[in-house]
């Protein structure tokens, strides 16, 4: 492998690479340029996509990097959820007197990170694309730094991110230690000929580590305040593409280095997701802010995302891409609802404030309910096709069991979800929300009309290439 | 005109003719609904005389059925809309019909002051519909279909006056009464159905054979095939024939127009339940224990409702307990094998009970609207064409005649008849010799109280002059043990509201219009006539000839051959202790008039017993009323609510939402807090993987 | 031998008491300067190790730029420190109870290491390649094999750069600062304005 | 009794304890805390530095070099999210009032 | 004819997007735009009626199989695969027809936010005639879960006082049932290789999977039927939702689950049905009997007639599982007629409560007096209810029981005694409401029918008396089919 060669596989991550520095650049010169930093950033990660899509495909640099369908996918669905969230974010931020040139150049450095996090082939590339992402996400998560829970929220993240980046670095070395190498395809080859328990005891701390990214219980912890406190529209960027670049690293370095041990990984990981279904269903019932709500909301979802991922076969895997894919478009959409309602400029944040949305906002008010019935996991919305893939993949798998105790955790959210429906349709409202602006409004409208109907379409698609790129990890 | 067609038309007219009275009655008119329905009656009834004729003396085939309609069609359960014509329809039809055309005629006088005319006479025109269903089916389901339609124009006629909160009540009890014997009923047609594969007649009566030796699987229990099937069936026919256990809606039902009480509660409804029985005479006669069942339960009944007959006071009921009784005769004598019999009682009952029955509404009518016989007595002068008319009805129901000679009221005939073949089916069956004392000491009893009703109401001083207050609150003071419906049955309601005024006292007593008598002449010329015309066809030598087939009797059932060579005596004795009653109620009612008050007044235990019917509505009440409540409240409130909602939906989602609610309180909101779940989870897992791996 | 296990258990100790010191110590400088130290006694066990210039790297890095930064803001915020150490002992036993568990099951992990994994195969060190120091061992793979770690660890700081200035670059209102974009950009357009009086009506400022 | 991987190993882990023990245990002030990370990234150099000198494999300390380099920065933005909790706050108590529970 | 049974489908959406359009246009809710859109519904209703009439007619009664079948690849293995055979056919027809009559029901008694309520009962239309058309098991799931959300917005936003406590209770209750069905779904689907119903239905399972299969499914039927104990749900829904709502989750909804104990549990797990029918059995006679007696003592007419639902859905339930020709056609048609003549019992109520606004028994009496129009219809329905021959609501009844008795004879002696408390309930209901004088001053000036009650009511009067008295043309459609269905159950049995 020359070394244009790795470079040519790297193309996504070297034109983010290049953008943000450019921007960065251009932003320090024309701080005010926003549309235009705005449409560079958009342009840049279209660009990236491309790359992504139809570049070549190889592992690089000493393996460090793998490009293969399955990176090529999840990178896709990164960029476009990155690219959703800059103008969401740069609206936002506007609204409110803030003029971050910066924001964009975050974005496209977290998108860059997660790139590397999703082709990542070696520990230190995992380890270094989590870090750009998280350090990245810290930033932003505290970047309306006027406001208390905004760093309140920053700083929660923080901490506790950088603790779990420590376990993950654990796990991290003990692996390296055990099994000779950073590498995933030599640790796999080291866990086939019997690493030992070490290795498996340092996949313990790693997935902890990676539990925390996707904030799957008993990770899950800051997730509820780090919501609240997070400006909306950085929360709707780091609650989807994120959580999805984490789970395929999840799914990469699992499926690459340590499918040897997969009846090991798949117990653990059922462990994780049968709790943070629990957490998520019945910690939510008493929420009241929304944010917070959907924060439990995605603790359930990425269980049942890491419930596909313990199937241990390609279906789990393929299962969870979908899960994730799906999932992403609904809590964008939810969050870009979020940030586009106020009252006389305060935010609308709990669901009290929601009452008599559906007579002012019907636009809003039916997006809103079809997330709400998405995330439910009712037919035919997004979120059940998402479920209806993973509880297969897990009963397919012979975690019957497991499926169940899911689904039952489905009907108990299922509640706060209708709440949040009944609160939008049966009452009545004390009118006087502001009019939502434009880009929240359609990117809220897209994703809705996404959830469905264009999902029925839109499966079509996703499903064959979901097939592809859990095929490039190899499981059977 | 075909057979087919005319008798397709005598079942329909009576329903086209409701339908127009009852759907359009405003619009066209009182006048015109009454005469739509009456005239359509008196056709059915036309056709009904034709059919007899023809079917048994005439040219018409012996036996047809008439196709309409597909009913249910699936598999082997074959049912079809039809009509059956064999002699015993045709003695239905005719019974049916001139009892119904007279009472619709009769109800032109009676209810000229009731303003929802066309809505009665739709009703009695739908209830004359569903009878002759009932008796032309060819299958149970249309049987059944005819038993419940009878039931229910019973239910909407008893409950005509829909103000009286006891007309309601004693609508709703008829036909919940009648519900518990559909209850068997409907076993018994599934179990007829599983047995045979069918339910047409036609197809089972010659199959019965097949299954007269095996057993049948029900309730956990093996059964003998035919009785079981037979007894459940019969369980029906307690229900809509008034017997012992289920025969406490009929005296209520007297709460009905009086009418009504000759039509349904006299003449035909009740006879279904012999009617039936004689229809599955093929089956019953492989029934030998269901058959002793239908003895027993028969003359327990015409016992037992004989002797609550001999205490009550309401005109109308005197006469409903009768007709429990008699019904009783009806069905022990078809218990004995005497099917035969049993029809001919049957068809003279209707004549002689519907004439009784009319009878008393014309008292009624002309005492206006009073049914105490207390407040009667001496009406004669002022009734005379009734208290003609209600002798013949009296003399014919306590059956008088003259032994070895062919003179006799229509009673003398058939109940002599049944108590004959009772004595000869008693030789060599206990229950049935226990049916034939029973019947000896019932007819004394018949004679006792329709005689006492006679004078109570025709004879003696006139009470109806009488301070009408006082003697009200006596009567009340009377009634104090009585049910809850009785107390309020004895008046009838004017239509026009002023139901409760009793003071009638003024008003002279006064004989009935011609329209009313007229069907009271035809119905005592009848109950004079019915059994000395009839006698040989129903039960003599012509019987075969006459039945042709339609009822059937097992090789080894001679009982009414035996019944013809039974001794002399026994043709004596019906009428010495008829002669006993008449003497008892002529010395308590008429030689020492008010003696029979005085008894009551004491209020002695027989008479207590006898008075509240043998407390069978206390009972009841206080058992299966109550339950039904109590279990209804207990379901409710305990089951549904405490323990199902409270376990279930509600107490999980209680339950669910306390979680939730601590699980939001673990959310501390402190960073060190979260940070040790964070190292608890990393413990609890690498602790899982310490245990589970290593090992 | 023996001298090197001395030096060990001396470095280690130290490192460990240092350690808890940093944790414990009443006042945070206190514990900027434990963190030093544990640095420094680290940096002496890859000495040991033969890891000479990861034990340059820690004390220029952690020493040298950390600690410091550490110190910095420390001393920065006004914070009274004293206050903050209230309810340090109450959870003590839960918390040592669980480290305690903690460690005990990854020491045995570590000891693992006896009967399982690829680095029981040798029983000496060796930091560098054959004939060459460690900073050249190093050196010879950080540009080539790992290029591609390197220039994205160069913008995880970046990252840091730009945060650090986002969260914490502040303008002061009312001061005056010359904007050398806005000073570029400002053309006629915007220099400008011109504005139609009628005649004899003033113009309203 | 000579010093081998396991010795190292050890030391590790105990520090990598510490580090934990220093977060949760600390209640109120957040610079220890981001001080207990940095000894567990301590820990988990000692770890990796050992590893690859007795793997004879140059990767372990590469990859802890990184992560010395992403510990600088992890400080710095850390530090820097601290200062502006400071501002808002004028305090660095992480349990006298917090905003965002349940 | 391929196609037409999508249409039929969707086209009460079509319906929903003319409202749409209408509501663009006209941007405000005044009252032309109000009644323009009752309007569009009422017609939509009405096509889709005659669409269904003509799927009917067209259909042949002789084949067993499904008919006017489509089948579209979908993706992951699913097809969109639609068909009728004759036992669905019936609910599609009861669908279309039950339709026009809520639409012409609400047509006053609905006064806010008409238009959404009229879309509501669009998209739901289509969504139960999907349940019944689907021959897919994701797409039916599909149909039969999404059907909730319009209900629950029905229950919820023009329901009664109660009514956010009913819809949730509903809307959950439906859910835990459903989702348990799904896991089965999705294991039928991985172990078979296929969600093709036809296929399925011949697909062998496992005995020993069969028993959790069945009894996955077992829970959503159950829970839909209701069935006792899962019950609860349905009174407090009843109570609450609008008459016309009502009419829908009695006349429909509650169908949905006798038409999937039919269609999945008996052919496909017939093993497990045989061994679970004396459980079925158990709950419908306690369902029977309980109910009924429950219902005796209810002082909301509402409630009682709900109450009285429950019971009669026990003599499906026990018809189906009798597993014979008459059960099972018993059920069907006893599905068929409680659609028909508890639709027309919950129409009667809202007679009364749009005049008064209250359903409490106590408040009514004598009604007669006034109303003797509305008297003799309710009474008609009354006996329906209670079984009485003549009416559609007895030939159910006795081919249930006589299916049962087949089976089991305690099961038939149980459910009889249900004839009995049907009657004691819905008599006593009658005369407390209908009869005595009227003693209620604010009853003085209530009025009779009017012409468009007796409108929405003809029809279902026709239908009582014609299924009553003609069972035997419903019986000739599902003939073959349900034929072949108690075939393939009684061989997989081994009966």
């Amino acid at each position: 492998m020359t070394f244009s060669a790795d470079i040519a596989l790297a193309g996504p991550e070297l034109v983010l690479a290049i953008a943000a520095l450019v921007l960065l650049v251009f932003g320090a010169f024309a701080p005010r340029a926003t549309t235009a930093m705005t449409i560079g950033s958009i342009g840049a990660l279209a660009l990236a996509a491309y790359f992504a899509a139809f570049g070549t495909q190889g592992r690089g640099f000493a393996g460090g990097l793998v490009a293969d369908d399955a990176s090529a996918f999840s990178q896709v669905a990164i960029f476009i959820a990155s690219a959703i969230a800059i103008p969401l974010g740069q609206k936002w931020f506007a609204q409110r007197n803030i003029r971050n040139f910066e924001f964009p150049v975050l974005i496209l450095l977290a998108a860059l990170g997660m790139a590397m996090m999703v082709s990542a082939g070696d520990l230190i590339s995992l380890y270094i694309g989590v870090e750009l992402q998280s350090l990245a996400l810290y930033v932003l998560a505290a970047m309306h730094r006027d406001d208390a829970k905004a760093s309140e929220a920053g700083l929660k993240y923080f901490v506790l991110g950088a603790l779990s980046s420590g376990l993950l670095l654990y796990g991290a070395s003990l692996i390296y230690g055990f099994a000779g190498s950073t590498k995933f395809d030599e640790i796999a080859v080291a866990v086939q000929a019997g690493a030992g328990t070490g290795v498996l005891f340092g996949l313990v701390f790693l997935i902890c580590g990676l539990a925390f990214k996707v904030s799957a219980a008993p990770f899950h912890m800051w997730t509820p305040d780090v919501y609240e406190g997070a400006p909306t529209p950085v929360v709707a960027f780091f609650a989807g593409a994120p959580k999805l670049a984490a789970m395929v690293l999840f799914a990469r370095a699992l499926s690459e280095g340590f499918s040897g041990a997969s009846a090991q990984w798949g117990q653990v990981l059922v462990i994780i997701a049968l709790l943070s279904i629990g957490v998520g269903a019945f910690a939510g019932l008493a929420q009241s802010n929304l944010k917070r709500l959907w924060a439990y909301s995605s603790i359930a979802n990425v269980g049942y995302a890491v419930l596909g991922l313990a199937s241990g076969s390609a279906e789990g895997v393929q299962a969870m891409f979908v899960f994730m894919v799906l999932y992403m478009v609904d809590v964008t959409g939810f969050f870009a609802c979020l940030s586009a309602l106020s009252r006389a400029g305060k935010p609308m944040e709990t669901i009290e404030d929601m009452a008599g949305l559906m007579k002012e906002r019907p636009g809003i008010a039916l997006a809103m309910t079809a997330f709400s019935l998405s995330a439910l996991g009712l037919p035919p919305f997004s979120g059940f096709w998402a479920k209806f893939y993973v509880f297969k993949a897990a009963i397919n798998s012979g975690l019957g069991v497991a499926a169940v105790i899911g689904l039952v955790g489905s009907v108990v959210a299922a509640f706060y979800y209708l709440r949040l429906i009944k609160v939008m349709w049966f009452d009545g409202g004390v009118g006087g929300t502001d009019k939502p602006p434009v880009e929240a409004k359609t990117i809220a409208i897209a994703a809705a009309l996404f959830s469905f109907p264009l999902v029925l379409g839109a499966l079509v698609f996703i499903d064959p290439l979901a097939k592809a790129a859990a095929a490039a990890f190899g499981l059977v | 005109m075909t057979p087919q067609l005319l008798v397709t038309i005598a079942v329909f007219a009576p329903l086209v003719a409701a339908l127009i009275a009852g759907l359009s009655g405003r619009r066209i008119g009182n006048v015109a609904s009454m005469a739509l329905t009456t005239g359509a009656l008196f056709l059915s009834c036309a056709i009904a005389w034709t059919t007899f004729y023809g079917v048994i003396w005439g040219d018409w085939p012996a036996r047809f059925t008439v196709h309409l309609l597909p009913f249910i069609n699936i598999g082997e359960f074959q049912s079809n809309w039809s009509i059956r014509i064999d002699t015993l329809s045709a003695v239905m039809l005719v019974v049916v019909t001139s009892v119904s055309s007279l009472v619709h005629l009769y109800s032109w006088g009676y209810m000229a002051e009731d303003p929802s005319k066309p809505r009665f006479f739709a009703y009695l025109s739908l209830f004359t519909f569903a009878m002759l269903a009932l008796v032309t089916a060819a299958d149970f389901m249309q049987l059944f279909f005819g038993w419940e339609g009878v039931g229910l124009a019973s239910y909407l006629l008893i409950g005509f006056w829909f103000h009286k909160p006891t007309a309601n009540a004693a609508s709703i009890k008829a036909f919940v009464v009648n519900r518990v014997g559909d209850f068997g009923f409907a076993l018994g047609i599934m179990t007829v159905f599983w047995m045979f594969g069918t339910i047409q007649f036609a197809e089972i009566f010659p199959r019965v054979t097949e299954f007269a030796t095996t057993g049948w699987f029900f309730a956990g229990h093996w059964f003998h095939a035919v009785d079981l099937a037979c007894a459940l069936l019969f369980v029906g026919a307690m229900g809509k024939s008034a017997q012992f256990f289920l025969h406490t809606w009929l005296p209520d039902a007297m709460e009905g127009p009086t009418p009504v009480s000759a039509l349904i509660h006299a003449a035909t409804m009740v006879t279904a339940g012999v009617y039936m029985v004689c229809l599955l005479s093929p089956m019953f006669e492989y029934a030998p224990v269901t058959k002793q069942i239908v003895t027993l339960v028969g003359a327990i009944t015409a016992l037992f409702a004989a002797t609550v007959g001999l205490a009550q006071n309401d005109i109308k009921r005197v006469i409903a307990y009768s007709t429990c009784s008699q019904l009783g005769y009806m069905f022990f004598a078809a218990g004995v094998g005497a099917y035969q019999a049993a029809m001919f009682h049957l068809f003279t009952h209707a004549f002689f009970k519907a004439l009784l029955f009319l009878g008393a509404g014309s008292v009624i009518h002309g005492m206006h609207h009073e049914q105490d016989m207390r407040k009667m007595g001496g009406l004669w002068k002022y009734l005379p064409v009734t208290y003609a008319v209600m002798t013949i009805g009296t003399l014919a129901i306590t059956g008088f005649g003259i032994p070895g000679t062919d003179l006799g009221f229509a009673g003398f005939f058939s109940k002599d008849t049944i108590i004959e073949a009772a004595y000869a089916a008693g030789q060599h069956n206990p229950v049935a010799f226990f049916a034939f004392l029973v019947s000896l000491s019932a007819a004394g009893l018949t004679a006792f109280y329709s005689w006492r009703l006679a004078f109570m109401t025709f004879h003696g001083t006139p009470k109806w002059a009488h301070d009408e207050h006082a003697d009200h609150a006596h009567a009340h003071g009377a009634d104090d043990h009585a049910s809850h419906a009785q107390i309020e049955t004895h008046s009838e309601p004017l239509p026009d509201d002023h139901h409760d005024a009793h003071g009638h006292g003024a008003h002279k007593p006064h004989e009935s219009p011609l329209v009313m008598l007229v069907p009271l002449m035809l119905l005592a010329v009848g109950a004079l006539l019915a059994g000395y015309a009839f006698v040989e066809a129903f039960v003599g030598e012509e019987r075969n000839a006459f039945w042709r087939g339609a009822i059937f009797n097992a090789p080894t059932n001679q009982v009414l051959e035996q019944a013809h060579h039974s001794p002399t005596w026994l043709h004596w004795a019906p009428l010495v202790v008829s002669a006993i009653g008449f003497a008892a109620a002529w010395f308590y009612y008429i030689a020492n008039e008010g003696m029979g008050a005085r008894i009551a007044a004491k209020k002695g235990p027989l008479w207590s017993f006898l008075y509240n019917k043998w407390y069978f509505d206390e009972i009841y009440e206080a058992t299966f009323v109550r339950a039904t409540r109590l279990l209804g409240d207990l379901f409710w409130k305990v089951g549904d609510q405490k323990i199902i909602d409270g376990l279930g939906p509600d107490g999980a989602s209680a339950v669910s939402y306390d979680i939730g609610r601590r699980a939001g309180l673990a959310q501390t909101g402190y960073v060190y807090h979260y940070a040790f779940v964070m190292l608890l989870g990393v413990l609890g897992l690498l602790t899982f993987a310490v245990f589970q791996w290593q090992a | 031998m023996a001298v090197q296990a001395i030096a060990f258990y001396l470095l280690a100790t130290v490192t460990l008491v240092a350690g808890v010191c940093v944790v414990s110590a009443r006042s945070p400088v206190h514990s900027v300067l434990f963190l030093i130290l544990a640095f420094f006694s680290a940096a002496g066990l890859f000495v040991m190790l033969g890891a000479e210039f990861l034990a340059m790297l820690l004390v220029v890095v952690y020493v040298g730029a950390v600690a410091v930064l550490f110190l910095f803001v420390v001393m920065m915020l006004d914070v009274d420190f004293a206050s903050l150490r209230q309810g340090f002992a109450r959870y003590m036993p839960l918390g040592a109870g669980v480290a305690g568990i903690l460690a005990f099951e990854m020491i045995m992990v570590s000891t693992a290491v006896a009967n399982g994994g690829a680095a029981r195969l040798n029983d000496t060190p060796q930091a560098s390649g054959a004939d060459i120091s460690n900073a050249e061992t190093i050196g010879r793979v950080l540009y080539t094999d790992y290029i591609y770690f390197f220039q994205a660890a160069g913008l995880v700081l970046l990252v840091a750069m730009i945060g650090a200035i986002v969260l914490t670059l502040r303008h002061k209102p009312g001061v005056r600062r010359q904007v050398i974009a806005d000073q570029v950009a400002r053309g006629p357009k915007t220099g400008m304005r011109v504005i139609s009086i009628k005649p004899g009506a003033g113009i309203d400022e | 009794m000579s010093i081998g991987l396991t010795h190292y190993l050890a030391v590790a882990a105990i520090l990598f304890t510490i580090g934990v023990f220093g977060i949760f245990v600390n209640r109120k002030n957040i610079i220890v805390i981001l001080m207990s990370i940095e000894l567990i990234l301590l820990a988990v150099n000692i770890n990796l530095v050992a590893f690859s000198v007795y793997l004879h494999n140059v990767t372990g300390q590469i990859f802890a070099m990184f992560v010395l380099t992403v510990a600088a920065a992890e400080a710095a933005v850390g530090l820097a999210i601290l200062v502006t909790f400071f501002r808002n706050r004028g305090d660095i108590a992480v349990d006298d009032v917090s905003v965002m529970k349940g | 004819m391929t196609g037409l049974l999508s249409l039929t489908t969707f086209a009460p959406l079509l319906g929903v997007a003319a409202i749409l359009v209408l509501r663009f246009f006209a941007k405000t809710d005044d009252e032309k735009t109000v009644s323009a859109g009752k309007w569009i519904a009422f017609v939509t209703t009405l096509a889709t009626l005659a669409l269904s009439i003509v799927l009917v007619a067209e259909f042949d009664p002789a084949n067993p199989g499904f008919q006017f079948v489509e089948d579209a690849n979908w993706f992951a293995g699913i097809h969109y695969r639609m068909g009728v055979d004759g036992i669905s056919i019936l609910f599609v027809l009861l669908t279309a027809f039950l339709m026009p009559i809520c639409i012409a029901a609400s047509w006053k008694s609905i006064e806010t936010r008409v238009l959404e309520y009229m879309i509501a009962f669009l998209v739901l239309e289509t969504l139960v005639i999907g349940v019944f058309c689907a021959l897919d098991l994701v797409l039916f799931y599909a149909f039969f879960e999404f059907g909730l959300v319009p209900m629950f917005l029905i229950i919820g936003i023009w329901g009664g006082k109660r009514r956010v406590y009913a819809a949730y209770k509903f809307f959950l209750y439906t859910l835990l049932g459903s989702v348990l069905m799904l896991a089965a779904i999705l294991g039928m689907i991985g172990i078979a290789g296929t969600s093709s119903i036809p296929e399925l239905m011949v697909y062998k399972f496992d005995p020993a999977l069969q028993t959790w299969l069945w009894l996955a499914f077992f829970a959503s039927f159950a829970v839909k039927m209701p069935m006792w104990p899962v019950h609860t749900w349905l009174p407090d829904a009843h109570v609450e939702a609008p008459t016309a709502g009502s009419v829908i989750l009695a006349g429909i909804l509650l169908k949905m689950g006798g038409y999937g104990l039919l269609r999945f549990s008996l052919p496909m797990f017939p093993q497990a049905s045989e061994f679970f029918t004396p459980l079925v059995f158990a709950m419908s006679v306690i369902a029977i009997i309980y109910t009924s007696l429950v219902a005796f003592r209810q002082t909301d007419i509402k409630k009682l007639i709900a109450y009285s639902s429950v019971a009669h859905m026990g003599f499906v339930t026990m018809g189906i599982f009798s597993g014979n020709d008459a059960g099972v056609q018993g059920a069907i048609f006893q599905m068929l007629s409680h659609g028909v003549i508890a639709s027309a019992l919950f129409l009667c109520v809202g007679v009364v409560y749009d005049r008064m606004h209250t359903r409490e028994i106590a408040f009514y009496g004598g009604l007669v007096n006034r109303m003797p129009w509305y008297a003799a219809v309710f009474m008609l329905f009354t006996m329906g209810n209670v079984g009485l021959p003549g009416t559609s609501g007895f030939v159910g009844e006795i081919l249930t029981m006589t299916g049962a008795y087949g089976v089991s004879t305690w099961t038939a002696i149980f459910a009889a005694t249900g004839v009995i408390l049907s009657a004691v309930y819905a008599l006593s209901l009658y005369r407390r409401v209908i009869f005595g004088e009227l003693t209620n001053p604010a009853l003085a000036e209530i009025g009779d029918l009017d012409w468009r009650e007796v409108a929405i009511f003809a029809p279902l009067i026709a239908s009582t008396l014609y299924l009553g008295i003609y069972p035997a043309a419903v019986f000739d459609l599902t003939q073959a089919s349900v034929d072949n269905l108690v075939a393939l159950y009684s061989a997989a049995i081994g009966a």
